[in-house]
């Protein structure tokens, strides 16, 4: 098992890996968008309360956790690539950045445009949505400080630490605006979980996987470019078929 | 306050064009860039072995 | 006591040194020789442990510098290109702080005393912006007087001195020999040390 | 010769810094300028009637402490960096650690202090209470360390690079968001008659925190920027 995984994290065996998986992902992702639009439009119900609006949340929501837990998970990489110094972890990190700032920028994108028929204003300072925006800063810091390190050894390890930072600061910073929020202002419009109808669900989980899907072939097609930029001088890169044709 | 008229009106379309059609926008963007880098990446990788000689 | 085994360094893609390994006991001095841009530099900050060697270890009384850390460094003292002094400072004041950096307190009549030898003497109080080149580095190296270290890791400790420093700097390094210390510098200029062999570590 | 204690190194990094500012005032002076322009800005931009600047007050001071200190974070190691003395700084026989934490404490009494000092006058321009007034000095006693703590990290990682300024606020300014709220917040507390100590406790444990992790964390970032 132990040598499988050494196996898998050695750039040139996960770029192979990688290139096999990403048709699959992506297309089981399609799929899953294409059915999950369809429930979430064709069989789910109008909502009582918002009318036909909810029927944002379908991407909205998905891209909230998404943007989340690619936070943790890049951070998780750049911590094992700072601490065992394995080179595929770094590179996950870096890869997995502009896919976590993508979904930040469409969650607050998508809450806006729900925000403004539920609460009349485009923006709201509430906890969630000035999280959201707190975290596509940190994003935005990790893709701007690893841009500008020319060596990409340092560049790694710097985003990685400030990853890593970042990380033990998000929840910090999610409770202190929280609490911020209820001392300022009333209750805002929540979604009641009750409420939520059966295909509601099946159209938010359908959703949230093809996200999940689409953010995996993604970062695997991102990360596939990063190793074939940082090994061009092996051997292994020269002997590929789609750089000797 | 013709926008909040309108959006009541055509809720779809709003939605769909506002929301989703961003959204795949945005994805539409990512997937376009990757290809690009990709492409740059592997003619670069070509030029430079082509130049450097078949080592 | 110090053991370079198979070391490799890199600079982005280029690849500098690789395979490296040699040893250096008490009493002996080695100049590490090669072409610009062939890596001495890069091997003696790999050897301060600044840079993180691509492949290898190096090893001190047994033990990897890595893990010895701060125990390491108590015995060793680094000069690189840079002077490490403040121009707002004196040149006593500069002294002082770093042979205070490594660990070393100083009383004022001995940085007096370390800034005379070196050739200063009347510009102690001196802010050092007001000093030559070749003087500013004269209080750089005024360091190689007043520390205890085992192992003296020296990057073109000549650049910029006149002929009278030149010929300090041998006696210091003699001195420092002659007391079991160790050396590892780079130079372009010739450095003899009278009775001791230099050995020569060539990068190119 | 005497071999110098892991405090007696401290002590060393914080005088010498002193002394370099203080033979270079024209640095400290300029931070602190912004500092009071800044603020003095904000009544020309949105207006002079009091009630409502008496409710911004403690916002404005913070977000131009905030600002001022990234000002002067930019040359935290830069200098040092320049002219070689960060590496002899790395081969001292203590921990790096320990030489950080003194280079932030020398920080904060050039730029972090001389802020506290000038808040009470800035304070009586937006016609702060007394009671609030007491307030917004504790929370920047407690917070403005916790900025020179954290902005080293930024200064450490973004040390050399261009347009390190920049990169340094984007970086820094999103993690001292907590401060901001609970320094504010305490204030705002304040004046409608709450209490104030949740705010307070918080930011002390805020300022613990940073003080048990950020010099280890700084010394790692010097440590990756220097290679």
């Amino acid at each position: 098992m132990a040598i499988n995984w050494f196996k898998y994290a050695a750039p040139a065996t996960f770029y192979g890996l990688a290139g096999k998986l990403i048709p699959w992902l992506a297309v089981a992702s399609a799929m899953l968008f294409a059915i999950g639009l369809y429930i979430g439009f064709a069989v789910a119900p109008v909502d009582a309360q918002q009318g036909e609006f909810y029927r944002i949340i379908f991407i909205h929501v998905p891209a909230s956790i998404l943007s989340m837990f690619l936070y943790m998970i890049m951070a998780g990489y750049a911590a094992l690539g700072l601490i065992f110094n394995t080179r595929l972890s770094a590179m996950m990190a870096s890869a997995i950045a502009p896919t976590g700032a993508l979904f930040a920028f469409i969650s607050l994108w998508t809450g806006a445009l729900w925000g403004k028929p539920m609460w009349g204003v485009w923006w709201l300072w509430d906890a969630r949505m000035t999280s959201e925006l707190i975290l596509l800063f940190l994003y935005l810091g990790f893709i701007a400080l690893h841009a500008s390190i020319d060596d990409p050894r340092r560049a790694d390890r710097a985003s990685a630490l400030l990853a890593i930072v970042g990380s033990v600061n998000v929840p910090i910073i999610y409770f202190s605006v929280k609490w911020w929020n209820t001392l300022h202002q009333g209750s805002t419009i929540k979604f009641t979980g009750s409420s939520m109808h059966i295909a509601m669900q099946q159209a938010m989980f359908t959703m949230m996987a093809a996200c999940w899907l689409y953010a995996m072939a993604v970062v695997f097609a991102r990360v596939r470019t990063i190793i074939l930029e940082r090994e061009r001088n092996t051997t292994w890169v020269g002997e590929l078929s789609e750089v000797k044709q | 306050m013709a926008l909040d008229i309108w959006m009541r009106e055509n809720p779809f379309t709003y939605i769909w064009i506002g929301s989703y059609g961003v959204a795949m926008l945005v994805f539409a963007i990512e997937l376009g860039m990757l290809k690009n880098a990709r492409k740059a990446t592997l003619q670069k990788i070509r030029m430079m072995r082509n130049s450097g000689g078949n080592e | 006591m110090l053991e370079v085994r198979k070391l490799a360094c890199s600079r982005g893609d280029h690849r500098l040194f690789s395979e490296l390994s040699f040893t250096l006991d008490s009493g002996q001095i080695m100049q590490v020789q090669g072409a610009n841009g062939s890596g001495k530099t890069s091997l003696l900050r790999s050897l301060c442990g600044f840079l993180m060697p691509d492949e290898g270890e190096i090893i001190w009384r047994g033990e990897n510098i890595r893990e010895l850390d701060e125990e390491y460094y108590a015995e060793m003292m680094y000069l690189g290109h840079l002077n490490a002094i403040k121009d707002e400072l004196s040149g006593l004041e500069n002294l002082r702080i770093s042979a205070g950096l490594s660990g070393v307190e100083l009383t004022e009549k001995e940085a007096m005393d370390a800034l005379r030898r070196m050739g200063l003497k009347g510009r102690e109080m001196l802010p050092t912006k007001v000093l030559s080149q070749g003087q500013r580095r004269r209080v750089a190296l005024a360091r190689m007087l007043v520390n205890d270290a085992k192992l003296w890791i020296l990057d073109e400790p000549l650049a910029a001195l006149d002929v009278g420093a030149v010929a300090l700097i041998q006696q210091l390094i003699a001195e420092h020999l002659a007391r079991q210390g160790m050396v590892i510098f780079t130079t372009h200029q010739p450095l003899i040390v009278d009775g001791i062999d230099v050995l020569n570590l060539n990068l190119s | 010769m005497k071999k110098s204690t892991m405090f007696g190194l401290l002590m060393l990094v914080v005088r010498r810094d002193l002394i370099l500012a203080m033979r270079r005032r024209a640095d400290v002076l300029t931070t602190l300028i912004f500092f009071v322009m800044v603020v003095s800005l904000f009544p020309l931009g949105v207006g002079p009637e009091m009630a409502m600047l008496r409710k911004m007050a403690p916002g404005v001071l913070w977000v131009a402490a905030l600002l001022s200190s990234m000002l002067s974070l930019g040359r935290l190691f830069s200098a040092d960096y320049l002219d070689g003395t960060l590496e002899q700084m790395m081969l001292a026989p203590q921990s790096l650690s320990m030489l950080v934490l003194g280079k932030m404490a020398a920080h904060w009494v050039v730029s972090g202090f001389p802020l506290v000092l000038m808040a009470p006058v800035l304070g009586l321009q937006f016609d702060m209470t007394g009671e609030a007034l007491v307030v917004l000095i504790i929370g920047l006693l407690l917070g403005t360390p916790i900025l020179s703590m954290v902005g080293a990290i930024g200064a450490a990682l973004t040390l050399g690079l261009r347009g390190g300024g920049v990169l340094l606020s984007l970086l820094v300014l999103p993690l001292c968001i907590p401060v901001l709220i609970f320094a504010t917040g305490a204030v705002d507390a304040v004046t409608s008659g709450l209490n104030i100590t949740a705010h307070l406790s918080l930011l002390g444990a805020f300022f613990v925190m940073a003080l048990v992790f950020t010099p280890w964390v700084t010394a790692q970032a010097l440590r990756i920027s220097m290679e």
